[in-house]
């Protein structure tokens, strides 16, 4: 990359992190659960990334950080006095605490028994929590209020961002350095052959520990910030949501590209909030995206831009279209089921003696029986199957 | 003292005995070559040497300490290393990354987190020497997947070779190999492992003759005989069982 | 005693049942290696078109019918999607699977709606079968424990007799030989995936209808199919067999039990400074049934990390 | 530094979050509409038991609009999806205060409701110039009108005490009681509030609690160990304040083992729970704030006219969110048309106001905001009036009791700060 480009990048860079300053509280919050999602992504992923270990378990260490923090801050408002920008710090601590505990027991074994005790493990903590009224809160959980601190009042959420800012940037530069450490690096090798690690004289369960600790550490602080953020936690934040959305996240974004998941975990968090109000059907295509991405990017968004093949421009944008055509049909389609199963459809049709009544999709007045209404997007989801079969087929060619 | 010493090891997988009451004994210094027929346990008893299965019953000590309850770790760090038949290098590594993680268990660098791999000097000056050694010093960047066969049984080498090991186990080092890749490799292996103990399990017999002092040959989980190569050579139980008419 | 007596049938017919589940999975990873997170989401499937088929053409019919449609669903997943990331490593199916939950749960809310449907147990059933003093035992429960054996029982003469089932067999102890014999394991693969979806589904059709067939029974059930597998060891059937029966038995037994941890300790004469603790010290193991399963996969894991009968660790 | 007293500090803390946070000033001319704002979980699972309190809102708040709105205005409506989750909702909460909502309301988990409720507290104490009240439409957690009450949460849904009491009275007077009562509820905060609600009323009335049993929250899988328990104690009613999947199975497993007994129940009204129940649910009794039957051309009107109006009948959710409407609306009569909407005024309104509703007399009670509404007990029957869930069954009145008869007591927990 050239000088120029670089700068550049990072000026743009710095303007985006720092523009929620800027902000009113709701769209300040929302960059911050996009930043407090990637470095959780991240921090997931650093058991993945390196050793190869998938856990399905990881609301544990983020909700421990939570839990952490808002009692913290509970502390503080008795009369403890650590300052706010510290209390983060809480969330690290305590997840590292139960990383090692839980990491001890997980990592005794690898591959698909590694998942399934982390998923034990979660859904151990996630039946116990609304049992222990004093340290969850029960099904309320705990609450509490971000006094000020330092002269800054905390009160709105833009400045509550410069502390979450802060922390991540520690946070990534953590996970970006620890790859370059012997420690990051047996780690590394461990992922790709821990038979021969072992006699090379290393202790691989230690390197996993030790590694779940550090991932689990920086999956608690980004707990941590969201405490600091959200003043108040319950028990819910070990369900399993919690623990699919940084693997959803992860693998969509790039699971071997080191700011992969941040940016898949931004991007769905951010989709996510929007779309939400718009569609009822955004879990549906959250999963089918993540399967698409499973099935025909392995190397997740970020990995498919940086790793994959140049392609001449006509190609691309070809299959920028068939991608667009068959996705804009499929969510026609959906949409479309969403509202004609519905019963408030089915008892609009029962008033009307059972004859397929209209209904009405992006400000468009449907008719069901059209043949137009069904044809037209299975017209463009065949013709964007085709395009892409093309372009298959010429770079099978080539 | 001997380096390596099996007395009455047995390996038992379910009702099938593998092993059936192995003695041996390698010295110091020694380049000793374990033959067999295909199935006769050779790569058994290498496993159960050097930490990978226990014994069922017998003892196994390496440099006179008792080691068949060790974990392969507790054993590396005695000063044993093992090479692999199967290439089982770490694919997403560049080959200098890949000798760097011997060099670094032999340094004695492991845990350590708060400063990068790259700037530990002496570890570095290593592995280049070492990749001059074996030859790869112009592909130190290559990932290790990528690197051809032959050459990564030189870095598979390369890495037992950078624990400084006193005791080396070699699991068929030139297995796939061209008649004059495998003269290079024996070449290398001699000079790289001169005076210290060396264990070496090998199918091509000219590999053997020339490489090792003394021979021992496992058939159906016994060794049927110990030997000077041509001691060997001369035996007419081996022969039968296993070399079969027409060796030299 | 009637206590005891009810709920060890009971224990007994939830514990067949997790088995019915748990079968499929256990033989699909190990014959492929392939942890299938979507498992209990075809038993959901079994449980939603046995209700669908059935309203067409009757309980009996649809008991048929909804496997075969799984079995269908199944053998496309793995020929279309698994044999796909296949090359990509066993991280990629299992994640693969994992997202195909998520969407066969969307889609089941889609179609259905979130409430559970009336999928009822056909009227030929809806008797009582036998009355231990005074607590009726239900047909049906009988009906879903026959079917399981049955189910197991032929699982077992196929895995025995025949020559998939040799295979299969051989592949489960020597997947590399199995191989290199050069049988077709693409088609082995096929067959076995298409058969445990299938079992998946028999047990939904099946219990759907006693059980409440809706969105969360995949959720409800698949933490604790996990749980049977590895406890009974990845790939066992027996082991399956066996563990289910125990969780079975041991969710529905301790559901009477109010032991609680301070209790346990009172013999030192510690229960009134546990119980002044409280949390995790005043929790009855009555209400600990749910998370019952996991503490013991956890235990074994410890214990004997390769399960109960689990010969691959 | 001198330790600050937590309120001196918040009041700093608000007075530096004015400037950021209050609204620009409305035109003077142009009065304000008032903004509702439903927060409720639409996506993901339970968004449709979920939806359907944005529903009754939506319809309440066309009927008040057909009526000419407030203050001049057409009443505002939006939707705000939590995707389930406590942050999702604090997050909406704060998009629904930031679209300018003066009311939030949610109806479908407590502990959602007890995130926004915080929510709301600490925005109102930050930001004293942009203060939004928060609605509670089924939350029933005792703890939100106890330790975190707050000036500007009200709940309009009964609470554990309130549904004991009124399944006690009920079916004291249908002579159901029976002396021996089984109580097996699920293992959280709801729970735990009906058994203590039980276990108290056992002290005041005429039965003995014969066994108590807390379970897991939507795991088991199979009632039947239940059942034998409940055989093993020889209780001849259960009370369960169980809901979902944990209610029908429990039915179910108690009909299929053939046991005598009669179930007391507070959420056999929710959609599906009658049909997955099926007649494992007959006979049994139900206490709510609402049934259509009770209230006669009221609860036929409503009925007919949301069925025409929205598609499906009315379940009580739609209900409750509509009669909470109607309470707002009652109180906003009381305030005169005003340049700039305080949500304060509304508050005290709402606390004043004393309203002859179709259902009965409903008030406020100031000192906790819990509300007082006439609580109807019904008994599950075949060929009831309106035949509900799709089956054939229905909840038959058997007692309508007036509000102040079975209202809760005000927990000691709860220290409101009024404004000054």
């Amino acid at each position: 990359m050239k000088l120029y480009v670089r700068i550049a990048l990072c000026l743009a860079t710095g303007v985006v992190l720092l523009a929620p300053l800027t902000f009113s509280d709701r769209y300040a919050n929302l960059a911050i659960r996009m930043l407090v999602a990637a470095l959780f992504a991240s921090a997931f992923n650093l058991l993945w990334r390196q050793a190869r270990l998938l856990s399905f378990g990881h609301g544990v260490y983020f909700g421990a950080g939570m839990f952490a923090v808002v009692h913290l801050m509970r502390a503080n408002e008795a009369g403890l006095n650590v300052p706010l920008i510290l209390v983060p710090l809480a969330g690290a601590l305590s997840g590292s605490i139960i990383g090692v505990l839980c990491g001890f027991v997980a990592t005794l074994r690898s591959g698909a028994y590694f998942s399934m005790i982390t998923l034990a493990i979660a859904e151990l903590i996630y039946s116990l929590g609304p049992r222990w009224q004093a340290l969850f809160g029960g099904e309320a959980g705990v609450s509490s209020m971000r006094l000020p601190s330092m002269g800054l009042s905390f009160a709105a959420l833009n400045e509550v961002y410069l502390i979450v800012l802060g922390w991540s940037a520690v946070g990534f530069a953590t996970i970006w350095f620890f790859a370059k450490t012997p420690l990051g690096q047996i780690a590394f090798a461990l992922g790709d052959n821990e038979r021969r690690l072992q006699f090379l004289g290393y202790r691989t369960h230690a390197v996993k520990v030790y590694l779940f600790a550090l991932s689990a550490a920086l999956s608690g602080l980004a707990g941590g910030l969201l405490g600091v953020a959200a003043e108040n936690v319950d028990y819910t934040v070990f369900g399993p949501a919690s623990s699919a959305a940084p693997v959803i996240q992860t693998f969509i974004g790039g699971a071997d590209v080191l700011f992969g998941p941040a940016f898949g975990a931004a991007l769905l968090t951010g989709f996510g909030n929007v779309f939400s109000d718009v569609t009822r059907l955004w879990l549906l295509y959250q999963g089918i995206a993540f399967v698409l991405v499973v099935m025909f990017l392995p190397a997740g968004i970020v990995g498919s831009l940086l790793m994959g093949k140049k392609r001449p421009l006509r190609e691309a944008i070809a299959n920028t279209l068939a991608v667009l055509l068959c996705s804009a049909s499929l969510i026609f389609l959906c949409e479309s089921a969403s509202i004609l199963l519905s019963d408030s459809y089915s008892s609009l049709r029962a008033s009307q003696d059972g004859s397929w009544v209209s209904y009405r999709l992006f400000n468009m007045e449907l008719a069901p029986g059209s043949p137009i209404v069904w044809g037209l997007p299975l017209i463009a989801a065949l013709t964007g199957l085709i395009i892409s079969w093309k372009l298959k087929g010429r770079e099978e060619t080539a | 003292m001997s380096a390596i010493s099996l007395s009455a090891v047995t390996k038992r997988f379910g009702s099938s005995e593998i092993i059936r009451g192995v003695d041996l004994t390698v010295n110091v210094g020694e380049r000793h070559a374990l033959i067999g027929p295909n199935g006769a346990g050779k790569s058994t008893l290498f496993n159960l040497i050097s930490g990978q299965f226990r014994p069922t019953s017998g003892q196994i000590s390496l440099n006179g300490r008792r080691s068949d309850r060790e974990s392969p770790e507790t054993i590396a760090r005695r000063g044993v290393a093992r090479s692999f038949q199967i290439t089982s290098l770490f694919a997403r590594l560049t080959v200098f990354d890949t000798v760097r993680l011997g060099v670094m268990a032999n340094h004695g660098v492991r845990f350590c987190f708060w400063r990068t791999a790259a700037s530990q000097r002496a570890v570095t000056n290593d592995v280049l020497a070492l990749l001059e050694d074996v030859n790869l010093l112009h592909r130190a960047s290559v990932l290790a997947g990528e690197l051809p066969y032959s050459e990564q049984r030189a870095l598979e080498l390369a890495v037992t070779l950078a624990l400084r090991p006193e005791i080396i186990l070699l699991d068929e080092p030139t297995a796939g190999m061209s008649v004059e890749e495998a003269a290079q490799t024996v070449a290398l292996v001699r000079r790289l492992t001169a005076g210290r103990t060396l264990l070496v399990v090998e199918h091509d017999m000219d590999v053997v003759f020339s490489l090792c002092d003394r021979i021992s040959v496992l058939v159906h989980g016994q060794i049927i005989a110990t030997g000077a190569p041509d001691e060997i050579a001369k035996d007419g139980r081996v022969n039968e069982a296993y070399l079969g008419k027409g060796l030299h | 005693m009637t206590y005891l007596l009810t709920s060890l049938v009971n224990g007994l017919v939830f514990g067949l049942l997790l088995f019915m589940v748990s079968a499929g999975l256990t033989l699909i990873f190990g014959m492929m290696g392939v942890l299938n997170f979507a498992h209990s989401s075809l038993y959901m499937l079994g449980a939603y078109l046995g209700y669908s088929i059935g309203r067409w053409t009757g309980f009996w019919t649809a008991l048929l019918l909804a496997p075969l449609a799984v079995a269908l669903l199944g053998a496309s997943i793995e020929r279309f999607m698994l044999r796909r990331v296949h090359r990509h490593g066993h991280a990629q199916e299992l994640l693969l699977t994992f997202g195909l939950a998520l969407i066969i749960h969307e889609i089941v809310k889609l179609v259905y709606g979130p409430y559970p449907v009336e999928y009822t147990i056909p009227t030929e059933l809806a008797r009582t079968a036998f009355n231990v003093n005074g607590l009726n035992i239900p047909l049906y429960r009988l009906f879903i424990g026959a079917v399981a054996v049955s189910m197991f029982v032929s699982l077992f003469l196929m895995m025995k007799y025949t020559r998939v089932g040799l295979i299969v067999r051989a592949a489960l102890s020597q997947p590399l030989m199995v191989e290199s014999l050069g049988h077709n394991v693409g088609f082995i693969f096929l067959l076995v995936f298409a058969i445990g979806a299938a079992l998946a589904g028999l047990a939904g059709a099946v219990a759907g209808a006693f059980y409440p067939t809706g969105p969360n029974m995949a959720e409800d059930l698949g933490s604790i199919v996990f749980v049977v597998v590895v406890v009974g060891g990845l790939g066992s059937l027996e082991g399956a067999l066996v563990a289910s029966l125990a969780i079975g038995l041991l969710t529905t037994l301790t559901v009477g039990l109010d032991w609680t941890l301070a209790g346990a300790l009172a013999p030192l004469g510690l229960s009134g400074w546990a119980a002044s603790i409280g949390g995790p010290f005043s929790i009855t193991l009555s209400s600990l049934t749910g998370s019952l399963p996991f503490i013991i996969m956890l235990f074994v894991l410890l214990v004997r990390p390769a399960g109960l009968m689990g010969e691959r660790a | 530094m001198m330790p600050l007293d937590r309120r001196d500090v918040l009041k700093l803390a608000g007075a530096a979050a004015v400037g950021l946070a209050a609204p620009a000033p409305a035109l003077a001319q142009a009065r304000p509409a008032l903004k509702i704002a439903s927060v409720e979980t639409l996506s993901g699972p339970g968004s449709t038991v979920n939806r359907l309190w944005s529903l009754g809102l939506k319809y309440g708040i066309e009927k008040i609009n057909a009526e000419g709105g407030w203050n001049g205005q057409k009443i505002i409506y939006a939707e705000y999806d939590t995707e389930g989750t406590t942050g999702g909702a604090s997050q909406k909460t704060q998009a629904a205060i930031a679209d300018g909502a003066h009311i939030i309301a949610h109806g479908g988990s407590s502990a959602i409701g007890g995130q926004i409720t915080e929510d709301v507290r600490k925005w109102n104490l930050r930001n004293p110039a942009a203060k939004v009240l928060f609605f509670g439409l089924g939350i029933e957690a005792l703890e939100l009108t106890g330790a975190k009450c707050h000036y500007h949460f009200f709940r309009f849904a009964t609470n554990a005490d309130i549904r004991i009491r009124a399944l006690v009275a009920g079916m004291k007077a249908e002579n159901a009681l029976g002396k021996k009562v089984f109580s097996i509820n699920q293992n959280y905060s709801w729970g735990h509030d009906i058994q203590a609600a039980l276990e108290q009323s056992a002290g005041e009335n005429d039965f003995t609690l014969v066994d108590k049993v807390l379970h897991d929250v939507n795991k088991i899988q199979d009632f039947s160990p239940y059942a034998a328990r409940i055989a093993a104690s020889g209780a001849d009613t259960v009370f369960t304040g169980n809901w979902g999947n944990d209610l029908s199975l429990l039915l179910k497993a108690v009909q299929a083992a053939g046991l005598k007994v009669r179930f007391a129940t507070t959420f056999l009204d929710l959609p599906g729970a009658l049909s997955s129940a099926g007649s494992a649910a007959l006979g049994y009794f139900h206490a709510e704030l609402w049934n259509p039957q009770a209230f006669g051309a009221f609860g036929q009107e409503l009925w007919t006219d949301y069925k025409a109006r929205m598609g499906t009948v009315p379940s009580t959710s739609e209900a409750k969110s509509i009669l909470a409407l109607l309470f707002l609306q009652q109180a906003l009569k009381s305030i005169p048309e005003t340049s700039k909407i305080d949500v304060d005024q509304i508050a005290q309104a709402l606390e004043r106001t004393s309203y002859k509703a179709p259902t009965g007399d409903v008030t406020m009670r100031a000192t906790d905001h819990q509300i007082a509404w006439p609580i109807v007990v019904s008994k599950v029957e075949q060929g009831a009036k309106f035949a509900t869930d799709g089956t054939d069954m229905g909840f038959v009145p058997i007692k309508v009791i007036p509000g102040g008869e079975v209202l809760n007591a005000v927990q000691a927990s709860c220290k409101m700060q009024r404004p000054s």
